[in-house]
């Protein structure tokens, strides 16, 4: 039966595939004739790097939609280009950092496995992606979901810049910095149900959750229109979208596929904290971009988010790290590896609004709250959450998203909003709109395509197979042979 | 004094170190070996060229006993090996000469 | 005679050395009195970064002359320096990546031996290139090699451009941007022959191939007048120059030295995948570099091959693992890795010439061909192609070069060509052309520099020695004391 | 005892977070009204990446005073900002690429004892360095430290350049590019006593040193009125405030802790040197950063920088592994890497003022220096400087200090100085003086330090807490559990 | 039932058992240890730090056979691992006194 | 021919070494293993999540010597071992039945 169904896979895989080669001579013409001249107008003043262009520019339309009107088309930004080049760069590497944080945390035997759910989805998103995930998030639609506009990147030009998203920058770079967040959003879900998912049903349930649960919540966020964007809600470069979608559905995943064989009462120390160290590093560097490029311009509003990406990280490590200190006796690296990823992922939502004294208490508190959440509510609720992925990247970035309700202030960033402690109360209560939403969106959603996908693949591997390890019986290889 | 070499499935090892604790045993010497036997491989694939791999992760506890000791000590470990599943592993001992507590220079049962 | 011969090499390294400072006094003067102000002409439309330049910009040459003709010198342009500047340190961090990525599928006791080959690469390469390479390779000279007037970088000036190459960005940038091409390329070789060969023949073997096979096909396919330039050969970013050359080279090698010892009887897997996949993934970040800086600007022309080089690693990974997968049953996560890096040899020679739905195409074809080639060809044909540098490089970088000559299109690169899918079948000849003469130039006179090195100082270690491992017997270390 | 001492650590950790969190409603309004327009002042010609700024743009400062007289605040260049963001993630990745590097060359049982030396600095230093450290280093104030006006960064702007530092960025990216430099320092210390420091003085250690030691140094270098600048002294990108302070301290360091439990005598072989080699691999790609970075701009300083910086690392790479060769028969690995460490310190005062043969002799006499300080200088004087911070940075960076004022030339960068082989032999002695402050300096200051913490909280572990490695005993962790 | 412990070179193990399971004795534990004797070390060197290293890689084949069984595999042994050259190791051997499958409990020769 | 099995801490190994060097015993096979026994263990700590480590780092030396040196070599071993503290490690020991240098065939003590 796994049997069949591996043959249906391999099969879909390469229709899909050959499917979007018979897309692409219609797209011949996707570099449009106007194209090439359009960087001469470039002297033209107003789109060079905006200073506080929010990462979906509605507000700032007007202003530009004026200087638009006059050249056919408007010209990208080198600078900006740069920057968003760099940044996708640099988001595309913390999905290999992904996986040695979360392949350093596993038992020898199913590292590869672990490498796998990562590397995988650069492969299977990324097809998705360029097929028909980018223009369901971002084509035109209505507040749901976007359209149909983009489907095979159709119109998606190299040259020139949309004139909604990313206005300074070619519209295909936009459309591939977006691909690294949708790249890296499913993988960060495998750290819970860690060293006992079939790799075939983790295939097909990221796919399916990317277009079903990802897709339109960054569309809500991020997409012309989208309903959380028009209400107001703040997500400068993914609390909601990445993190919290990926948190919650990580939870109801791990508490639907059950524990790992032998947990709690067996030794499941992981197996190269130095692996997880680096993995970190990777993170941390990458998130410069993920943030940072979120800006989508080489402006002040890039160093904001630059800056506050880096305060919160460190402090969250201290703030990890001294709270274990006091509180269990030894710092230890990977609190360290933790707090940073906590303080990461809490400063996402907020780095383009707050300053880097809100970055520094957003880091501080967001450290502190994920410590408990991983060290005390996971061991008495009793999940296994494997490598914290709720803890960590739910509940961080749930306290970012409201965190930034409270620090966010206009004078960091005049597109953004004044948060609570800035006289505007009423920020918070909209943060928490979009992360109810989230969660209720992501839990149901997410759910449903796991229970889908356990009724026909099975998600969970054979106990003996579980016992020799996910690298021999899933993938046939040891990760050391030393 | 009997030395008992015990291979066993890697996963077996907290819980029989605990159950030997319990009987007083704290003493042993664990070595991470591979095993083949009657219990089946793997094959692996590196870019196509093919292993069959027969040797499998198994866990080695060896613990010296004084002889009157041995039988309790294997219904012990059968206790907290058993998963009646092929590759549970196996038991081999035999009698030492003499044993040695380098720290001290005690001989024999002493130096356990 | 071992001995003397190291002692020769020390001494001929430190005359090149000593050799290299004497010409420094008389190079003084190389950062031109012209140099300061000339950025202050910026405001001049002319240079600012030409969306569709070709690596080379032939066709560009007399648009830009004429805004030349004024100012003393073009000014450079900031933009584009940055994103080159940002490349060349990517597409050095490959080099490390490659060593990652052999490192780990060759056995713990040469674990150290391959990491050596790429790292003195970084070294050796560096040294020949800044006093000769460069020269040779893109110093004035006719269709077949550079000149002299580079030598130690005579004239090559870090604030002006030079007028041919990289019209818009400081000479010296050009420059250390294609040493990190020349630095990476022969170290790919090392994958063919690991785990066998001596250090010290390495060292001279890739010191004169270098000079002898890399040099001249750099200059063929990217130097001023080169006559695989001028014959209408498209080569983005070093499918020719970097892949077929050193894959054809390597399976040249691979045969010359023989299998290695107990291959295939004995057991031989890799020692650490997990150290493999992080190579892979950094080489796919620094790729974008590699393709993505080869458009020399931050312009439409640096994004489409930066999305086409991640469309096309993301498809190949895919396509290998699907086919992995329904031929041998299970998915490997060193298949994903091969199918990556074939990928992104495939569009390697594309990059900048094709859409987004060719490299979709290229991806998948040249994931799937070099499958065969790797799993099935090699074992039939019998030849210990050890690491695959033929298998991935040699197919890959063939199959790269003649697909672009079906995929290319001038919608995208007005300065490229039309391919056969847009009514130009006579450009698959031309790049049937160029590959063909670099198979022939690069296993003819790669062969012959083998044969001259196993000559004098024998390719080959002792048996003893291969037991033991390289590691061990050719630098006195261990990889692991655990 | 130390348990008290842990109680009151934790104590002042969350005191100083706090504290800073006092800090923040102040500071609400630092991205001052007068930002959000300033951009579109861009077209004014004057602050366009000038292609010969020095690190600290003294002598600039006339000449761009005019152009900041005009508006109310000068504007920020994009292409120089985009630089200088790339070049401050490369610095910090260059922290998790140290840990490497030294963690491969401990012994297993001290591995993550050795990472954590390196990514704790991430946390303190980024705290300490927001909230007093940046204001002490670059705020106003006399020739010895800087003053207090950007204490908790007020006035640090997001937007607008400073008008003393990096006046084409702005002022909050320079502050953070700075804070790399400020994090790495310490780290680099780590490697002189490694393996025998307890954390919690390790911790207490750095960051007073770092307040104490490398601030007033960093000021005198580059600081606004800082002695050494006003004397001409050259530090490119901080041979004397990064690696001379830390180098020196180092070794004052580990003969104040004394040696290893059995060094020589017991094997103390590094543990994973494939390990030692890809952080050889992340701290050369990340140099580019710190050399680049350095010129602050996207010009021809930054090509001249990036391409030293190559050139130096590649030559000594080949310098050390060939005099190994000559000395001891074999080329090593570890070797290879710790060539390129020297060569990259050396050249790191010299980047942006010395030409590209400059670059080679620089590279080359410190690779040699080092290898012989490292090889024949320890063991006959017979500190236990365990992983040669001293031999490589303290020496290198002197030799790098010194040569720089044989090789520097105005004719690459005219803000610079001629040297010795310009007809300005006074610049060696102008460079003697720097050094041998900071020798002096940070021996007598970072000693003083070692003392009280010593007395204190004891700078080392017990013998047995030794014996069983630092992972289990200070941080209650395995590095490897495989 | 003795057993017989097998010191021999890393490359030879694929070679070894594949001729052992010829016999029809596929029951091994394998480790890996490394071994000092006539063969001779290497040097290391690491920043001029000098290692003479005498322990080399080797692979630890514990087989435990029938009595009568005990020549028969020694002859094997050397005929799979024989290389002529110094290190290609030893078998040392005693008599066991039990042994235990730990799935069924069988003692003695019905436990191997 | 007696089989001394050694365990001892993994810093006395190049000690051991040496001195039995000395005494002209070249011959031994090292393996890494960890052992419990009166010495006190440690605690980690992963995430909040407890593990009690009982098993240490040590080394077991193996060495086969003809039966008159037998003593001899214990009181060099504790020589090159003893620091007095506990986790010093142990001697076990039992005769052999025989040897065979694969290499040449030789059984017995000629096989040393
Ligand atoms: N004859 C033998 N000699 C040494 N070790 C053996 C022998 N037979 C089995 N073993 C060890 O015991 C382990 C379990 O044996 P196996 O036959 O697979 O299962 P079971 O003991 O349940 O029948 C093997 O992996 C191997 O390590
Ligand atoms: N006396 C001994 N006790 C234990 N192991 C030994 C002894 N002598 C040799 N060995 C083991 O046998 C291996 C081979 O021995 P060696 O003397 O090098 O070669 P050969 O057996 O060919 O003479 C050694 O590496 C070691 O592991
Ligand atoms: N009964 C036993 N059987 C096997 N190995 C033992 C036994 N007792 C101790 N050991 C080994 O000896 C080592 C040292 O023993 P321990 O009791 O800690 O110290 P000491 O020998 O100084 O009293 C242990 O770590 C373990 O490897």
């Amino acid at each position: 039966m796994l049997h069949t169904f591996r043959r249906h896979l391999t099969l879909a895989g390469c229709v899909l595939t050959l499917l979007s080669f018979g897309a692409f001579p219609a797209l011949a013409q996707d570099a449009a004739p106007g194209a090439a001249p359009a960087v001469t107008t470039e002297s033209a003043p107003a789109p060079e790097s905006t200073p506080a262009a929010a990462p979906t520019t509605t507000e700032a339309a007007p202003a530009e939609a004026a200087a638009e009107a006059e050249p056919a088309a408007p010209a990208a930004n080198p600078a900006d280009t740069v920057w968003v080049l760099v940044s996708s760069a640099l988001v595309l590497l913390m999905t290999p950092g992904l996986a040695l944080f979360y392949g350093g945390m596993v038992r020898q035997k199913n590292v590869l496995s672990t490498f796998m759910q990562s590397f995988i989805a650069m492969g299977i998103i990324t097809v998705l992606w360029v097929v028909v995930g980018y223009s369901l998030a971002f084509g035109k639609g209505n507040a749901l979901i976007g359209g149909m506009d983009f489907v095979g990147l159709a119109g998606v030009s190299p040259e020139t810049p949309d004139d909604f998203y990313g206005t300074t920058i070619p519209h295909q770079l936009f459309m591939v910095f977006q691909l690294m967040f949708a790249i890296i959003t499913p993988a960060l879900m495998s750290g819970a149900f860690a060293e006992r998912m079939k790799f075939s049903a983790y295939l097909v349930f990221i796919s399916v959750w990317s277009l079903l649960v990802y897709v339109p919540i960054a569309h809500w966020v991020w997409g012309e229109g989208g309903w959380l964007l028009d209400m107001g809600a703040l997500d400068f470069a993914g609390g909601t979208v990445v993190h919290i979608s990926s948190g919650i559905t990580a939870l109801v995943a791990c508490i639907m596929i059950g524990k790992r064989r032998g947990y709690p009462s067996e030794e499941q120390r992981p197996h190269n904290l130095t692996m997880t160290l680096l993995g970190t590093g990777l993170l941390w560097f990458g998130w410069y971009g993920f943030n940072g490029g979120s800006s989508l311009g080489a402006n002040g509003l890039a160093v904001t988010a630059f800056v506050n990406t880096h305060i919160a990280a460190g402090v969250a490590t201290m703030a990890w790290v001294l709270v274990e200190w006091a509180q269990r006796g030894k710092p230890t690296a990977l609190g360290a590896a933790s707090g940073a990823v906590a303080g990461l992922v809490g400063i996402t939502p907020a780095a383009g609004f707050v300053n880097p004294m809100g970055a520094l208490a957003i880091g501080a508190i967001t450290g502190v709250v994920c410590y408990f959440a991983v060290v005390s509510v996971k061991s008495k609720l009793g999940y296994d959450d494997s490598l914290d992925t709720f803890g960590v990247h739910g509940v961080g970035g749930t306290v970012g998203a409201l965190l930034t309700g409270v620090f966010c202030t206009t004078s960091v960033n005049s597109l953004g909003k004044d948060g609570l402690l800035y006289g505007n109360a009423g920020q918070v209560w909209t943060q928490f709109v979009g992360v109810a939403a989230t969660w209720i969106y992501a839990a149901i959603i997410g759910g449903l395509i796991l229970l889908v996908v356990d009724k026909t693949i099975g998600l969970r591997v054979k106990s003996t197979d579980e016992e020799a390890g996910l690298d021999l019986t899933q993938h046939g290889e040891e990760g050391y042979v030393m | 004094m009997t030395k008992m070499e015990v291979i066993i499935r890697p996963e077996k090892l907290e819980e029989l170190q605990h159950q030997l604790e319990e009987m007083g045993l704290t003493g042993m010497t664990v070595t991470e070996v591979r095993g083949a036997g009657r219990q089946a491989g793997y094959v692996e694939r590196y870019r196509g060229l093919e292993y069959r791999v027969r040797l499998l992760p198994k866990v080695k506890v060896e613990v010296v006993v004084p002889d009157p000791m041995v039988e309790d000590v294997v219904k012990t470990i059968r206790n907290a090996c058993l998963t009646g599943e092929v590759g549970d592993g196996k038991i081999f001992m035999w009698k030492l000469d003499d044993a040695v507590r380098i720290r001290t220079g005690d001989r024999g049962n002493e130096a356990l």
